[in-house]
């Protein structure tokens, strides 16, 4: 049986509830383990209740399971919410001094206060607890606590090391088996998205921050001198977009974060690059709406958003990883796309794929970045010369001798103003150009990925990090998953491939009106079932079983 | 060989009303940038106009030189990518008063805050021109046109104190029908190191036909010994007008006020150069995230 | 056969050609003929090119025809542009002054500067001119005039004697026959849904101007005092459906009015109006896009967008009318829809139905208030009260011993901010069980209209304008037309009814995507072709005659 | 009866974190609120307050008056239109700096160009707080945040000298911690015929702790005979600190401005009012239409 191993990690916001749940990772990141973090947190700053649950397997997990192994709580509440997941032989480890129960407590606000250390340290001691309950040796807890603990790092190991002295009798209660690989980079989506956009040629990022995708502004923001490129955070999303439009029009990669309040704003600006054909790549994350809705939870609610948003007819492309893998890759190929074609291309997250954390195997080199057809030098140039594929070739401003004119309105191949109705009919048959053309590029590409046994009779259907859980489940039970990776265009060659003579296909996806259900069937195929939950949390492999016996009976 | 004004022209068939305060604008910024090529000051290729939506906007099928037409308000945002993009670049974003100070003021507000290296020209008509003739944040109070036929009920906004308080260092008034005054003020702008706002009284023949207003009115500050290195002097004389109607004796034009302060992309890029194709190796950063 | 006369008249920006037009339209108005005008004019001030079309005919038009009986030109470019729409028999009338052509010519310009009035009177000679060929009385030319010209109207009485006195042998050139029906109002959709939405309690309009939805901001301004309401104009479209939003939360009917780009800031607040459950009316008029497109011309690019616009999933109704007296009663509907059901509601109306007038009978009687379903001031009040349709209570602020609590974050049954997984879902629930009950009451509507011969195999499927050309041909080839005025919750019960047997289902609308065919694609119906128009222009009679050959063969 | 403090609580579960600013503006709301009643000056059912979205828009779950809990920056256009809807509403907006200031600036400047009959009261901690510690308009050059790790690359704006330009007609700024004096302001700025602006400095203890800095400087401009009818004194004042950092020693907080002017809504309603049922025949316009 594959080994495998939960634990959460409860407690109030500016607990460092996050930052444990990725210490204890890396512990079993470096034990060459598969890891999957699940953050829940409130929209606040201080008080209420966090948790973060780490689920590590020798085999690939992207789900949280119910059940865990080890509750680690620093309050009370974490134990009245949570009490229900443990199981039998599960362990509780505990701050003594704020906590009741039974199991392993330690005085942690004692440890930290006793050094005059701030009470975050209590993470580092619980830490130590944790691994000693492992059976693990106490280098392993050191490592993990220099690789991720920026400030007073020996305090902290020494916290560390009280922690694990402290086990007593847990001491190796849940004997943890190393495993034979190397450790792996643990990404969340965000992580992953804004490498895969650098590796891709990105150089500048722009966002206003909102929950799900602030992560990503602060990561770039704290790794730009490394990765070469600049961040910058105007005033509102309308200015966010306006800013990249410029600066892609004047030959810069460039990519904006949102979420989907932002993303509101900027769809004139979508508009715009559809007219103008301006190179865009924008990350929209998704979290529980309509409106501020849940700012820090989970939901797949903007599926037909990105996909007919702006006024007006243009092509864009839709995109929607489901871990961070697929993120990092479709990250850089939506650069590539956005590029190669001209046009807007929306990358779609949903939160528990930019806030979990993934191990993830990445091969830089298999990024490439894909030069852009460019004006080559003859003749007089036009921004907006009609060819085959609707697409002109690009120059930028600076470039001696020529003249480069982008156009909110029509306009003729200079991209000077017309109205006249000739123009306009081969302008939209330009864009109409396009969207073959893009089409045709994609059907080379891997637009849908399938796990288990496609043979089967049940085929289940699911987008963004939902499929987590489904892969899991439809593995176990023997169905067939397919994953749309790309949206718009919709890859129904693939659905063609995959559906016919299934008797059985099941959505499940994070919202209340099967978004990805309804856009199946409107391209014509059945859809037997949906499993939508929309309570603003991730789904888990358990629920998910749950819910197929119902559906697959 | 020496660039004239004929040389910034397009093909493109001009559709201002005859009398139009916008012609003005247009020969001053092409005889401002023949000019300054001409000076060997600036590159014509390096030279961007940015516009808003509006009557002011077509001036960037009228001028032979890069340009990005850009969304109603939206003509400053893209500016300031452009220069972030490529700092070589000279960018200028020909706006309207109903653009720039209305649907999309805070990009205004906020390119003078962070001091870009840019010029902004507004076409001041004092309508939403385009529109047929609705009163825009700089009408007079009382103003008539088709949304407000008993008058405009609102105060306006003067764009000059505005930019005064937002920290534009550069911050001028012009009119359009002073073309070598005004021609000289694109000039300076364009030359100026920081954020540069020129509002330019700009007659609309049609809707808002000012000349007569302005004619016997307007003076230049310069003339008058102004020091616009002076904030307070500078904001003192903005106020000696406020947009509003016939009580006015005096109309100041010419530099308000001028300093000097480090700009956004100089801070913001630290030395980077955002078009080196080069891709950095992650390989360290992903070790990392073990 | 039915009298039918259509007159172009066509000169510069600034020439007042849709003057001109109206005054031909009352002319024949006055003769008991129904009139339909048409307005084509470009994004510029003065200059470029104008024309107007009016037909006239003893049955009901609502679409123009290429060919015309008389041309009225100021310029020499109408009849450069335009000839080739006379036939035999047709009259030229022009300004001699400026014009060479063979025809009826009129010094216009002289006789406007010899008497120092502004060269616009050029128009009503010409109106005299044009009465004096078609036979009719003075007295007839005198009354149009008096009604619609505001400044020197003896003037411009004297100006038409001088035209209708000089037509010398064009003197009842074309006699035209008076029939016997009184004078009906003519309307653009503008100005027809301005007054359904005052006869449904409109209070305040909130706009900033945008083509073609500005003479609707200068109709409801100019009007204001009659009309007893307040139109105002704030500093961007965001600020207008805020404004209109803060007064529908305070309890004043409101609407506003916008085009795609507008629409496209708008979209925030339009979830935040799924989220907080605010009643508004948007009036979302067509123009071709993308971005800035053909400010001033004809399409109909916006079905998906409007129907998806907003992050999150909420109910909303977008309806759609096809010429002004539908634009007057659905306008009153959409008032009363969206303060029932406390949802928005988008009004969509293409460019050519909001520019163009139509001779229409309205019935102010059958527009009634619904009064919403209101807090019966018993216990304790509950904004967000959970009922079976999904609709509570309202009350006002103002309202002694009551808090009125709206909420743009999930919130409790008192509009208290929650997090909660269970009142998550209920929220969801409530817009849910909305959705149903928002289409249980369009059932008892009339959501789609039908014309023509519903039993022929062809039915030409369309949806707002378009209408006009489509239902003119189908009557004339025996078609059947259906025109859906609902396009969400979209009446698939009208299609099951109305579809089955059907060969040859046929969409025709003016984009080049064919939106309403892909949407009713969507919903499991066949749609066997469509003719796209997307060249700015609204499609004619002949145009559409030509195409249905091609597609009915 | 006379109300109290606890009157205007909710059952809502505070979550502000402890040593917030936040905690000050409320109490001064609720006590302004209270004693307003009390006094026989205010209605509490006639109470709106608009808020914004941040940690300072929980206030509206956390004080029992009517409410309309807005989007981020836009909570001043609906308080706008509401006292349109029903100009007999005391409304107030309760905005963030990063709301208020920055994603919906232009929405401030126009509602204060306007003189709508409202108040705004700024939650001004100088930091995007619910977003975990970005900078806003009004935050320090040089600021280090999750996205400038190396300091904010803008000088701030100074909401003072914004509003001052803009046409306000109460202009004040209040500390949190002193909660008599912030309190008084709220209620003049309600009972202010006018648009009514109060920068409270709010120190976010989390992600920008102030209070020592706060502390020693400020110093109220009332004690200091400041005449708040003299714009040019209350522009001087305004400048003395820019919203920098430690060069300056003092801080003035108390009324800067007020004036006199007639309202938007008096002039957009002339006497109209909106909630009247009545619906007018239109028929005589149909006969106009023939
Ligand atoms: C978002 C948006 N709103 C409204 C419009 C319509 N519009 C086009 S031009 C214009 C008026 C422009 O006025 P101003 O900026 O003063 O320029 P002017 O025509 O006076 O030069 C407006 C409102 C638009 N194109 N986009
Ligand atoms: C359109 C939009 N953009 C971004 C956000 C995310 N957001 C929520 S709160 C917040 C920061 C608020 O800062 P501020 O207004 O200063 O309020 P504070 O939290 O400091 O009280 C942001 C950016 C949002 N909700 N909506
Ligand atoms: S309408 Fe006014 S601004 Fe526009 S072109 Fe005519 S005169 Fe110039
Ligand atoms: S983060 Fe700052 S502003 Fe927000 S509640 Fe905490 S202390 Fe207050
Ligand atoms: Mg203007
Ligand atoms: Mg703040």
């Amino acid at each position: 049986m594959v080994q495998e191993y939960s634990v959460l990690i409860g407690g109030q916001a500016g607990d460092g509830i996050r930052l444990a749940g990725g210490s204890v990772a890396r512990l079993f990141n470096r034990l060459g383990y598969w890891v999957f973090v699940y953050n829940d947190y409130q929209s606040l700053i201080r008080g209420g209740h966090n948790f973060t649950v780490v689920r590590a397997s020798g085999k690939r997990v992207q789900a949280h399971r119910n059940k865990v192994d080890i509750i680690v709580a620093f309050n009370q509440e974490t134990l009245e919410k949570h009490g229900w997941r443990l199981k039998d032989g599960s362990i509780v480890i505990f701050d003594s001094d704020s906590v009741k129960a039974e199991g392993l407590g330690l005085p942690l606000t004692g440890i930290a206060s006793k050094r005059n250390l701030p009470l975050i340290v209590r993470n580092t001691a619980a830490l130590g607890a944790l691994a000693s309950t492992l059976g693990l040796e106490f280098h392993l807890v050191e490592e993990v606590v220099r690789s991720s603990v920026r400030r007073n790092v020996e305090e902290n190991i020494a916290v560390a090391k009280e922690g694990y002295d402290m086990s007593g009798g847990y001491r190796g209660f849940l004997r943890v088996q190393a495993l034979n690989n190397p450790p792996r980079p643990i990404l969340s989506g965000n992580e992953a998205i804004g490498l895969g956009a650098v590796k891709a040629g990105l150089k500048l990022y722009v966002a206003y921050p909102m929950t799900p995708s602030t992560p990503l502004l602060h990561y770039l923001a704290g790794n730009a001198d490394e990765l070469g490129i600049a961040v910058v955070q105007p005033e509102n999303e309308i200015a966010v977009i306006g800013i990249a439009e410029g600066a892609a029009y004047a030959g810069v990669r460039t990519m904006v974060g949102t979420s989907g309040g932002g993303f509101c704003l900027m769809v004139e600006h979508l508009s715009l690059a559809g007219q103008a054909e301006i190179p865009i790549v924008i990350m929209l994350g998704e979290r529980p709406g309509p409106a501020i809705g849940l700012p820090t939870y989970h939901a797949q609610g903007e599926l037909f958003f990105p996909i007919f948003a702006g006024h007006g007819e243009f092509p864009r492309i839709v995109v929607s990883p489901g871990d961070a893998e697929e993120a990092f890759y479709l990250s850089a190929e939506a650069q590539n796309l956005a590029w190669r074609f001209q046009v807007p291309v929306i990358l779609v997250a949903d939160y528990s794929l930019l806030e979990s954390s993934f191990s993830s195997v990445l091969d830089e080199g298999r990024v490439l970045i894909e030069k852009p057809k460019m004006w080559s030098g003859g003749g007089e140039y036009k921004r907006y010369l009609l060819t085959w594929d609707g697409v002109s070739p690009l120059a930028f401003p600076g470039t001696a001798g020529v003249t480069v004119k982008v156009n909110s309105y029509e306009h003729d191949e200079y991209g000077v103003t017309t109205e006249d109705p000739v123009l306009t009919v081969r302008n939209a048959e330009k864009r109409l150009a396009k969207s073959r053309a893009i089409e045709d590029e994609l059907r080379k590409k891997e637009t849908v990925k399938t796990y288990g046994n496609m043979q089967a009779e049940t085929v289940l259907v699911t987008w963004g990090s939902t499929k987590g859980a489904v892969v899991e489940v439809a593995e176990e039970h023997g169905f067939g998953v397919l994953q749309p990776l790309y949206l718009n265009p919709f890859p129904v060659w693939e659905m063609e491939k995959h559906f016919p003579g299934k008797k059985n296909i099941v959505c499940v996806e994070a919202n209340s009106t099967g978004q990805l259900a309804r856009w199946i069937m409107f391209h014509g195929f059945r859809v037997d079932r949906t499993i939508l939950k929309y309570d603003g949390r991730a789904l888990t492999v358990d629920e998910l079983e749950e819910k197929i016996k119902e559906v697959s009976a | 060989m020496s660039l004239r004004l004929e040389d910034f022209s397009t093909y493109a068939r001009n559709t201002w009303c005859p009398g139009c305060g916008n012609f003005g604008i247009e020969r001053a910024a092409k005889l401002a940038f023949a000019e300054l090529v001409n000076e060997g000051k600036i590159r014509r290729e390096n030279i961007v106009m940015v516009t808003g939506i509006g009557c002011h906007g077509k001036i960037a099928d009228y001028i032979n030189v890069n340009s990005f037409y850009s969304l109603h308000g939206r003509a400053i945002a893209p500016a300031v990518g452009i220069k972030l993009a490529n700092p070589m670049l000279e960018v200028l974003a020909f706006v309207g008063d109903g653009d720039a100070l209305g649907e999309g003021l805070e990009h205004t507000v906020f390119a003078a805050k962070r001091n870009v290296d840019m010029t902004v020209i507004v076409h001041d008509n004092r309508v939403y021109a385009l529109t047929t003739g609705q009163f825009t944040p700089t009408s007079p109070k009382g103003f008539r046109g088709g949304s407000t036929p008993r008058g405009a009920p609102e105060e306006p906004l003067n764009p000059i104190e505005l930019m005064l308080v937002s920290g534009a260092t550069f911050v001028a008034r012009a009119y359009s029908v002073n073309l070598n005054h005004t021609k000289e003020l694109v000039k300076q702008a364009i030359l100026h190191r920081g954020f540069a706002f020129i509002d330019v009284l700009q007659p609309c023949y049609t809707f808002f036909d000012t000349y007569k207003y302005y004619g016997p009115r307007v003076y230049d500050l310069q003339k008058e010994g102004h020091d616009y290195a002076d904030w307070d002097a500078a904001m003192a004389r903005a106020r000696e007008w406020n947009y509003g109607g016939e009580e006015v004796e005096r109309i100041p034009i010419g530099i308000f006020f001028k300093a000097d302060r480090p700009t956004y992309e100089e801070i913001v890029l630290a030395g980077r150069n955002l078009r080196d194709a080069s891709v950095p190796k992650i390989s360290g950063i992903l070790l990392r995230h073990t």
